[in-house]
């Protein structure tokens, strides 16, 4: 029941909240309050159901990923929910934006908690679409651009999905998802299988070379949209992964190779072309492809073999979780700046900071944390080059670093409001900071065995307080800091860019459109010219139509039929068909 | 052969009565006309539920009327039959009452209400025929009945699209009939499901049964719109919205596509088919089909007009699923029969009610419907969702069944027509969604008809939300007992148990 | 030679000439003739057989059918000519024009 | 010798026919077809068809010949005036409707050939069939007439003799359908002709005698009751020309009974001896002579009223011109 | 033969009418109507006791004069002539009732009108004296009745278009019976009898009777308006007031295919080749394009179903290549005979009724616009909707569609073509099946048209439009009793029999 209740909830909260009139205030409890049967998943460990009337049998349960997944999910759309209720209030399209919101909530919720392909593909779809709707909400130009591109890497993205699973299934011979990773080590065309999925999950993860559509979504989207967008939503593909990954079962180096290479490629890239920026959203989707990018590393290494899924899968949700709460909080930190006044801004900025942080994986947070696991694998691993990889996350580190700096430098440039107080979605943003990533480090989420393997009986706080892993955790950050406020103070080489990013939003995505407009062109050309000639085609109809009312075609056979009338015709005719007789009956 | 039972006589004279009663009313005779139409339908469905009912008990109901040596009008159930015959059933009496609603104030309702049920009078008896002559009498009674429903508006288009219509179906149901009686002079009458005739002929003279079955598939290939014998289907879409929900998804182009599942499965046999290698070409010319017919339907701007391309591309996913050997393919195909009916008749009641409500015909005059007549555009964008394939509407099954049976049977291409059919499907249905919920309207229409607190009249918004409603239900609860696809998978998993 | 075969190639020969003149001839008289002369060529072959089966009288049945065919003619022939008076009578046509 | 005469009479009417048809006048034409019914006639004779020979002479010759002679005074004599050129008498060159163009004509001058060397040498070849000369001659006693050609049109054939007369009637009929009934149309009034009416006076009685010879003779010898009607036929034929035409006096139910008598009598002879037991027309052999008579008679009144009834019809035509469609 | 029960209804079937007929003379315009009427009524009753008693007893004979074959002449009805007396009786009656009711409509139009009594019954002794007729002269007098009496009835109206045809008819129609009695002539004298069941014995090939056979077809052909010798048919039932068109065609021409079919089958056998029914064939599978085509490009109705005829009547012609067997194969092994034999009787049934219906309906069409012209057919489905349905119903007939007996003429002449491998006709059969749906619905599609500018009609009686629909109707219901049907034309012995043709070099090579 509690399973149905997730997915419905949201699905009721959406169509309650939507339908709420203008003025009357509860649509954020509502959203909030639809969350709580997930919040209850993540937190309590309910044995799975199987609901055998719905869809094409449907299989709910959760493993300690999900449940981690799902718990940083319902904490985004809870805290999001409840932003957006104050936050949107006098919007006049919020109900729409509450009904995509729900939707999006109800398939979020959904794909984490089905075990089955089709209705984790239902939901998957269901959230891509309805965030559609979250992405388009503001109705600008840039958002409806935005929201076209999205779409059309959606569809890109579950045209290989539907390929991946149909091959999936088939070789596993059953819908469940547990049983696809062994099946899919065992399959000649694994790998291939695999490769579609990650393709069809990237564009939702924002893997290179597929991320181009989310640093121009994200920001399109209203603050509390981006927030689950870049904090819940995005992970939904990363899920997919996990869910398709034969972690620990194979050696697929070259995939693996790939994956660690292009997720180093994503960290680091990302950064800087986000560095170029000059929208904090844009900036805070770069940083979010950035952070996917290492998640995608954790994966590579686990594809390498050698190190069991067990670990490797709750180590990329804890991963997950933390970089997840902290871009939630950054997100809807963007919405503050212009509303947050007095007294009050220093506590924002506190929270931002310690967001920021979090995310570039300071000392004394959660990021730190999550990213240490990483570099333990990346110790650990067999997988060639896994010393330049190490080397390549300290300078992603720095990266992350310098980024959020100028996030936050951004931000500082919004003019504060002219009198104290803080707006009422204040609060939800607030509270988020509670379930944030320090609780990675939390028995309640850290299985105990990761745990083992990451400190080696010396317990979570040994290792929390170590000094060594704290500088190695400081300097990279110290570094990004001073390089950006060196920068910052001597911008006097007025070289960075304040009013147009260096690099357009969704930079690659540009290369296409350019190489693509005379590709493009000839294709117009073609189709125009193709539409042309079927319309100048004729059906057979129309040329049988043509042929029987043409003039000369009823004069040939009124011809015809008045030569068959003359008499000696009719002569003529007697004596062929009696000659003609004669010799046959000879 | 079974008991005689007069119950499947009963159901193909629960419409043909009320027609032909129809026919004798008065014009102005409106609410005993409307008494008779929806007390045939309702009584129609209620049968089909009894025998349903009683098949799955174990009882069999046949009706045999000898009509020459070894010629017999043969009317028998079986889950096949009441399959299809259940979606037309039920479908008939959303679409009556939409058409009820439609037609209101309009011309010539007598003629228009007694075709109306000659027409799905034909479909039953396609779906109950016990055997291929008593098929193809009712695959051209269909012909003729629905003559004078696309040609209803009387307008030269109107007129002229009935002329390409007959030309089309004529001519297929006489290459037809070529085929049905080259079969009856090679394998004798052949009942359905008695596949154990050909396959005992199959050896013996594979060219003629090859030639026969082409013939016969020709035939078929006409109503279910396969290319190049689908000209008449986008043409008759001038034909009123209740016409082109039978045409498109209650009665016509299902026959055809039925047609074809019966010479398939229950004529020839799965094995004979491969033994020939019979179901290539079906394979290929469906799979052309299906994306020439999205091709073609991105070019149209007219609604219905793109809808009736649609139709032909998503007609073939059932030759297409029928064409490849497998359970799940079957299954798939026989399910899309159901799935792709209320979907396309939600699509097609929905663009009725925008045309009736507002007199938009035009997809670039959508813009923003979407906030005026949400119900209706809502249901329409859950069918589009369908079309396309996503879950967890109905479409989605059909096509996840295809495309898990083409991987299944090794045919890779055919899951790239399906991807490829689906990213069509998605650029041509997107965009009516995008305007209808994301565009402003340049100015505000005022509506044409009056249509009180709903968006429209309420016969004509009833209907579409019961069939949307149908299409995400047959998704959602697809795995339920008694969803279309159980049923479909039943029939399939006994066709190649055999 | 038997004069019973000189009358009866004869009357191919009618035939042929009455049958020619009903595709040849235009004026309707000359075909209405025409179809007599063919009549009289069949007739001539009946009589011609029966004067060959011939015992102590000629075969009587064909002569029967002769006379029975004859009044037949005759009636066909003069309904014919009224209705090709009657075409005169009201157009002035004497032969089939090419529209009729 | 007889050969001789045999094949002189047969190039003769081949000749006959041939320029019957192929004559420029339509006169000449008319009287060549006279001509070629007498020739015919002969032949008939010298086959030893007496009966067949007054039957052709009386129908096919004189009837036919005079309803002929009676249309040429409506046709044009010379065929087809009016589609010459008035003043050259040439036809139009290029627009000769008149006579087919060659190539049709040579196809069927050659098909003609064909078809008659095709039927030549079938007729030659014909075998002996014997027809029912010995058949006839075995049941002529029981016939109840002595003539045999009168017994198997009377009795071994009755019902194509009946149906013969109805074929009459509805030759009459079908004359009325063209026509319109003109019958009553004409006024008595007495021929203007002297010579006519001294024709008439004489005719009359000598053809009615003649015929009423033929029609009782006929149970024995040559003749009968077609034969017969012609005479009398040829009497009310006399008296229309004279100007008495005898329909126009007669009450209409008199002539439909005189014209319908010898059918509906033979008929209901027919069903009165089927109501007996026998078959139609299955004579007691006892009373099959006296039947035969009274059918004969009766049939040749009306055959004859019938006759008469057609050519006046036909003749009045032409004295009735105003009479025009009644609807276009 | 002659030892076959003795009934007094084959001689009943051909008095009856004629006494009628005759009878009907003594009455005034009204009076023959009415006894015409009831004439037709006491005929279609006969004939239907007629057929019961041929169903109980089988073949029943009547021997007239009580003089047996070959000198007399015998009357026979076995259950084929049955078959078409019934349909003849059927078909006769419905056409009676219209008549009247069109002859009243139009009273003062035309003088000729009365006589169409007098002469459509002589005409109706005449069909049943040719069914009934078992003698080859006999057959000659029965259809010049017919022809006489056809020509008569055609002419009625007394237009100048009807009176050309009907002299063009009636030249035909002796043309035809003249090379049918020279072909008589030749057979009698070769074998001295003209009794048919005789002759299937006596008859010896040679080259008169190949000869006999050579001037009967075509002679026959004429008078059955086969391809090429239909041109007197279009004009002749085109001009017609519309009950005679639909007697014309409905009944008039079959009676020479009957004769044709049962010269072929019961007497010729002995020199026909294989090669000789594919002609005819070949002229049927013509007659079906080329009638079919030609109606298709008519713009007027009467003209369309006229034209129709002559497609129609190619479809019997094509019955003749399937019963000519190929050398080599016996009656008994060939089992395409009785599909054929099946397919010809019901086109000619399926054809009397749905044609019937046709020109019935053109009838009352012309009645209410006045004129036939399709362009102004326009929005007629609307104005008279029992009209155009009739139409449809027997298109659909002709076209042979299910459930119609046109369907099951054309199913069991397919049926025949595969089964006998000459599969070379169903080409023509379903082209000519296509261009009839092309006619068809080119006149619906008029019918439902919009109307420019409504032409006033003019009211028709009511009664008149339910006969032509019922007409239409029969030709669907006659496929309900189909299966007893052919079981009683199986007692026949005519009836699925076939012709073993000669083996090699025809009569020459057997000298």
């Amino acid at each position: 029941m509690i399973w149905l209740l997730t997915i419905i909830l949201p699905l009721l909260a959406a169509i309650l909240a939507a339908s709420l009139p203008a003025g009357r205030r509860g649509s954020g409890l509502i959203l909030a309050g639809a969350t709580l049967p997930a919040l209850w998943l993540g937190l309590a460990e309910v044995s799975g159901v199987t609901a055998q009337w719905f869809l094409l049998e449907s299989h709910f349960f959760l493993d300690t990923p999900r449940r981690i997944i799902l718990l940083l999910t319902g904490v985004l759309w809870a805290a999001s929910g409840l932003f957006a209720g104050s936050y949107l209030k006098d919007d006049e399209r919020r109900s729409e934006f509450y009904f995509y919101f729900g939707a999006a909530m109800s398939g979020n919720f959904g794909l984490l908690i089905s075990g089955d392909v089709a209705s984790f593909y239902t939901f998957f779809a269901l959230m891509t679409f309805a965030s559609y709707g979250l992405v388009i909400h503001s109705r600008t130009p840039f958002a409806r651009r935005a929201a076209r591109i999205y779409l059309v890497m959606a569809i890109i993205g579950e045209l290989f999905l539907i390929t991946a699973f149909y091959l999936a299934v088939q070789s596993a011979g059953s819908m469940l998802l547990t049983d696809i990773p062994a099946a899919l080590a065992e399959a000649p065309n694994g790998p291939f299988i695999f490769l579609l999925g990650l393709i069809g999950f990237g564009v939702k993860v924002g893997a290179i070379p597929l991320y181009f559509w989310l640093p121009l979504a994200h920001p399109a989207a209203p603050a509390p949209a981006s927030a689950v967008l870049s904090g819940a939503m995005i992970k939904a593909g990363l899920v997919g992964w996990m869910h398709l990954a034969p972690v620990g079962l194979v050696e697929w180096s070259a995939l693996s190779l790939m994956m660690v290479s292009l997720g180093f490629a994503a960290a680091i890239g990302a950064a800087i072309i986000g560095l170029a920026q000059v929208d904090p959203k844009t900036n805070l989707a770069y940083s979010s492809i950035s952070q996917m990018g290492v998640m995608t590393v954790i994966l590579g290494i686990g594809l390498y073999g050698g190190i069991p899924a067990g670990l490797i899968l709750p180590a990329i949700a804890l991963y997950a979780y933390n970089h997840g709460t902290a871009k939630a909080l950054l997100f809807l930190g963007t919405a503050l700046p212009a509303k947050v006044g007095g007294y009050w801004r220093i506590l924002m900025w506190t929270v931002l900071g310690i967001g920021v942080l979090a995310i570039a994986g300071a000392p004394l947070t959660g990021g730190l944390w999550t990213k240490y696991l990483v570099k333990t694998f990346l110790g650990e691993t067999t997988l060639p080059g896994a010393q330049t990889f190490l080397l390549l996350l300290t300078l992603s580190a720095i990266t992350t670093t310098l980024l959020l700096s100028r996030f936050l430098h951004l931000l500082h440039k919004i003019k504060a409001p002219s009198e104290s107080g803080a707006p009422a979605f204040f609060l939800p943003w607030i509270l988020l900071l509670l379930a944030g990533g320090w609780w990675t480090m939390s028995p309640a989420l850290l299985p105990a065995d990761l745990m083992n393997y990451i400190t080696k009986d010396k317990g979570i706080l040994a290792f929390f307080l170590n000094r060594l892993t704290n500088w190695d955790a400081l300097w990279p950050v110290t570094v990004g800091v001073i390089l950006m406020a060196f920068t910052l103070r001597f911008a006097t080489f007025n070289w960075w860019p304040t009013k147009k990013p260096f690099v357009p939003p969704g930079d690659f995505l540009h290369v296409i459109l350019l190489a693509g407009e005379p590709v493009a062109k000839v294709i117009r050309k073609g189709i125009a010219l193709l539409q042309s000639f079927m319309q100048s085609l004729h059906t057979p109809e129309e040329i049988f139509y043509r042929i029987i009312d043409e003039k000369r075609t009823s004069q040939i056979s009124a011809f015809g039929e008045a030569i068959l009338r003359r008499w000696e015709f009719v002569g003529i005719g007697f004596f062929i068909f009696f000659i003609t007789l004669f010799f046959f009956l000879r | 052969m079974e008991t005689t039972s007069f119950l499947p006589l009963l159901i193909i004279f629960s419409s043909l009565l009320p027609g032909t009663l129809i026919l004798m009313l008065r014009e102005d005779q409106s609410a005993l006309r409307t008494f008779l139409n929806l007390f045939g339908a309702v009584a129609k469905v209620g049968l089909i539920a009894w025998v349903f009912a009683g098949y799955l008990r174990g009882e069999e109901y046949g009706f045999i009327l000898p009509l020459a040596p070894d010629l017999a009008f043969v009317l028998r159930v079986d889950q096949l039959g009441l399959f299809f015959a259940s979606l037309s059933s039920v479908l008939w009496l959303v679409t009556t009452l939409y058409a009820i609603g439609y037609l209101e104030g309009g011309k010539h309702r007598r003629r228009f209400f007694a075709f109306f049920s000659f027409c799905v009078t034909a479909a039953t008896g396609i779906a109950l025929s016990g055997n291929v002559i008593t098929f193809f009498i009712f695959y051209e009674f269909l012909t003729l009945s629905t003559y004078p429903l696309v040609v209803h508006s009387g307008t030269d288009k109107a007129v002229n699209a009935g002329r390409t219509y007959l030309w089309y179906t004529i001519g297929g149901g006489t290459i037809l009939f070529l085929g049905v009686v080259a079969l009856f002079v090679v394998a004798g009458p052949i009942s359905f499901g008695q596949t154990e005739v050909i396959a005992s002929l199959a050896s013996v003279n594979p060219t003629q049964l090859t030639i026969i079955f082409f013939l016969m598939l020709t035939g078929l290939a006409v109503k279910a719109a396969i290319f190049p014998l689908h000209g008449w289907l986008p043409i008759s879409m001038v034909a009123p919205a209740p016409v082109s929900a039978l045409l498109h998804a209650v009665a016509v182009v299902k026959a055809g596509a039925f047609g074809i599942i019966r010479l398939v499965y229950d004529v020839y046999g799965i094995e004979v088919a491969e033994q020939l290698n019979l179901l290539t070409p079906l394979a290929v010319f469906a799979a052309f089909t299906i994306i020439y017919g999205s091709v073609r339907a991105l070019f149209q701007d007219d609604f219905k007009k793109r809808l009736a391309f649609s139709t032909v591309s998503q007609l073939s996913y059932i030759s297409l699923g029928v064409a490849i050997t497998g359970v799940l393919s079957s299954a798939g195909a026989i399910v899309h029969l159901v799935h792709q009916g209320i979907m396309k008749i939600t699509m097609f009641f929905a663009a009725g009610n925008v045309a009736e409500t507002y007199g938009y015909k035009k997809i670039s005059e959508l813009d923003g419907i979407g906030r005026r007549m949400p119900l209706t555009m809502g249901v329409f964008t859950i069918a589009v969702f369908g079309m396309i394939g996503l879950p967890p509407v109905a479409g989605f099954i059909s096509k996840w069944y295809l495309g898990l049976g083409a991987v299944e049977a090794g045919s890779y291409w055919v899951v790239l027509v399906l991807l490829g059919s689906s990213a069509l499907n998605a650029a041509y249905f997107l965009p009516i969604v995008y305007r209808a919920w994301f565009c402003e309207p340049e100015h505000e229409a005022a509506p044409l008809r009056q249509i009180g607190r709903l968006e429209t009249q309420a016969l004509l918004l009833i209907p579409v939300i019961v069939t949307g409603i149908l299409s995400l239900a047959a998704g959602v609860f697809a795995a339920m007992a008694g969803s279309p696809l159980s049923i479909a998978r039943e029939i399939a998993e006994k066709l190649y148990l055999l | 030679m038997e004069a019973y075969k000189i009358y009866s190639l004869t009357s191919a020969v009618l035939f042929v000439i009455g049958i020619g003149g009903i595709f040849i001839a235009r004026h309707f008289i000359k075909k209405i003739i025409a179809t007599i002369i063919m009549g009289g060529g069949v007739f001539l072959c009946f009589v011609s057989f029966a004067e060959r089966d011939a015992l102590n009288f000629a075969d009587p049945v064909p002569h029967a059918m002769v006379i029975t065919g004859i009044v037949v003619a005759v009636a066909s022939a003069a309904f014919a000519l009224a209705l090709a008076r009657r075409i005169y009578q009201l157009t002035g046509e004497e032969s089939f024009t090419k529209d009729q | 010798m007889s050969v001789l005469i045999d094949g002189i009479l047969a190039i003769l009417a081949i000749y006959l026919a041939l320029q019957c048809l192929m004559a420029q006048r339509l006169t000449q034409t008319v009287f060549l077809f006279f001509a070629f019914g007498l020739a015919l006639a002969l032949a008939w004779i010298r086959l030893g068809a007496v009966d067949v020979a007054i039957a052709e002479a009386a129908i096919a010759a004189g009837f036919l010949g005079v309803l002929l002679l009676d249309a040429l005074r409506d046709f044009s004599p010379t065929f087809s005036q009016k589609q010459k050129n008035p003043e050259t008498g040439q036809n139009p060159p290029g627009k000769d409707d008149n006579k087919p163009p060659f190539l049709p004509r040579l196809a069927l001058g050659f098909g003609l050939g064909l078809f008659l060397l095709i039927s030549l040498e079938a007729i030659w070849k014909t075998p002996e069939g014997g027809g029912l000369t010995a058949a006839s001659e075995a049941f002529l006693p029981e016939s109840g007439v002595e003539h045999p050609v009168t017994a198997v049109l009377l009795n071994f054939r009755a019902y194509d003799t009946w149906l013969e007369i109805g074929v009459i009637l509805m030759g009459l009929l079908a004359i009325f359908v063209v026509g319109g009934i003109r019958l009553y149309s004409r006024p008595f009034t007495a021929a203007q002709d002297p010579l006519l009416r001294q024709v008439i006076l004489f005719f009359t009685p000598v053809l009615f005698l003649f015929g009423a010879f033929l029609l009782y003779f006929g149970k024995s010898g040559p003749g009968g009751a077609f034969q017969a009607a012609v005479l009398w036929g040829a009497i009310g034929i006399l008296l229309h020309l004279g100007g008495r035409p005898v329909f126009s006096v007669m009450p209409r139910w008199l002539l439909q009974l005189i014209l319908t008598m010898g059918l509906g009598f033979f008929l209901l002879l027919g069903f009165l001896l089927m109501a007996t037991g026998n078959a139609l027309f299955e004579y007691p052999p006892a009373y099959s002579g006296i039947m035969i008579l009274i059918v004969e008679t009766l049939a040749a009144v009306s055959i004859a009223a019938a006759l008469t009834a057609i050519f006046a019809n036909v003749n009045l035509m032409k004295e009735d011109p105003n009479q025009t469609e009644s609807t276009t | 033969m002659t030892d076959l029960p003795t009934s007094p209804f084959p001689a009943l079937l051909v008095g009856l009418p004629f006494l009628l007929a005759t009878l009907s003379l003594f009455f005034s315009s009204k009076g023959k109507a009415v006894v015409g009427l009831i004439g037709s009524f006491l005929t279609a009753l006969l004939a239907i006791v007629a057929f019961v008693e041929v169903t109980q007893q089988g073949t029943v004979i009547h021997i007239l004069g009580g003089w047996e074959p070959p000198l007399g002449i015998l009357l026979r009805m076995d259950s084929l002539a049955a078959v078409f007396i019934g349909m003849t009786a059927l078909v006769g009656v419905f056409i009676s009732l219209y008549a009247r009711g069109y002859f009243r409509a139009q009273e003062d139009s035309s003088e000729g009108f009365p006589l169409f009594w007098p002469l459509w019954l002589f005409l109706w002794a005449g069909l049943n004296g040719l069914f009934l007729s078992n003698d080859l002269f006999n057959l000659f007098v029965t259809i010049e009745v017919i022809g006489i009496c056809a020509v008569a009835l055609a002419v009625l109206s007394g237009k100048k278009a009807a009176l050309f045809a009907g002299l063009r008819y009636l030249l035909a129609a002796i043309t035809g019976s003249m090379a049918y009695l020279f072909g008589v002539a030749l057979i009698y004298g070769s074998t001295g009898t003209l009794d048919l069941a005789l002759l299937g014995q006596v008859l010896e090939p040679g080259p008169t009777t190949t000869f006999a056979l050579l001037v009967i077809t075509p002679g026959l052909m004429i008078k059955m308006a086969g391809f090429p010798f239909h041109f007197w048919l279009p004009p002749a039932h085109s001009s017609a007031p519309a009950p005679v068109s639909a007697l014309l065609s409905a009944l008039v021409v079959k009676g020479a295919f009957y004769i044709l079919l049962r010269l072929w089958t019961e007497v010729f056998g002995v020199s026909l080749t294989f090669a000789a029914g594919q002609l005819i064939g070949v002229a049927g599978a013509v007659a079906v394009i080329w009638g079919s085509w030609q109606a298709f490009m008519q713009t007027s109705l009467k003209l369309i179903v006229a034209h129709s005829s002559v497609a129609q009547l190619g479809y019997l012609l094509l019955v003749f290549p399937l019963l000519v067997l190929a050398p080599g194969v016996t009656a008994d092994s060939a089992d395409w005979l009785s599909p054929a034999w099946t397919a010809g009787v019901y086109q000619v049934i399926a054809h009397a009724f749905a044609k019937a219906s046709f020109f019935l309906s053109a009838g009352i069409i012309i009645m209410a616009m006045g004129h036939d012209r399709i362009e102004s057919f326009r929005d007629l489905a609307a104005r008279m909707p029992m009209t155009v349905m009739a139409i449809g119903l027997a298109g659909v007939s002709l076209i042979g569609l299910p459930p119609s007996g046109g369907f099951m003429a054309k199913w069991n002449l397919l049926q025949g073509i595969f089964l006998s491998g000459q599969w070379w006709w169903a080409p023509a059969v379903l082209g000519g099946s296509l261009l009839t749906a092309s006619y068809v619905f080119m006149l619906m599609r008029l019918a439902f048209a919009p109307a420019r500018k409504k032409e006033p009609l003019r009211p028709v009686p009511f009664r008149l439009q339910v006969f032509a629909l019922l007409l239409a109707l029969g030709s669907f219901l006659i496929i309900l009793p189909a299966e007893s049907l052919i079981q009683f034309l199986e007692s026949s012995q005519i009836f699925g029999s076939g012709i073993e043709s000669i083996v090699e070099g025809g009569v020459y090579g057997n000298d």
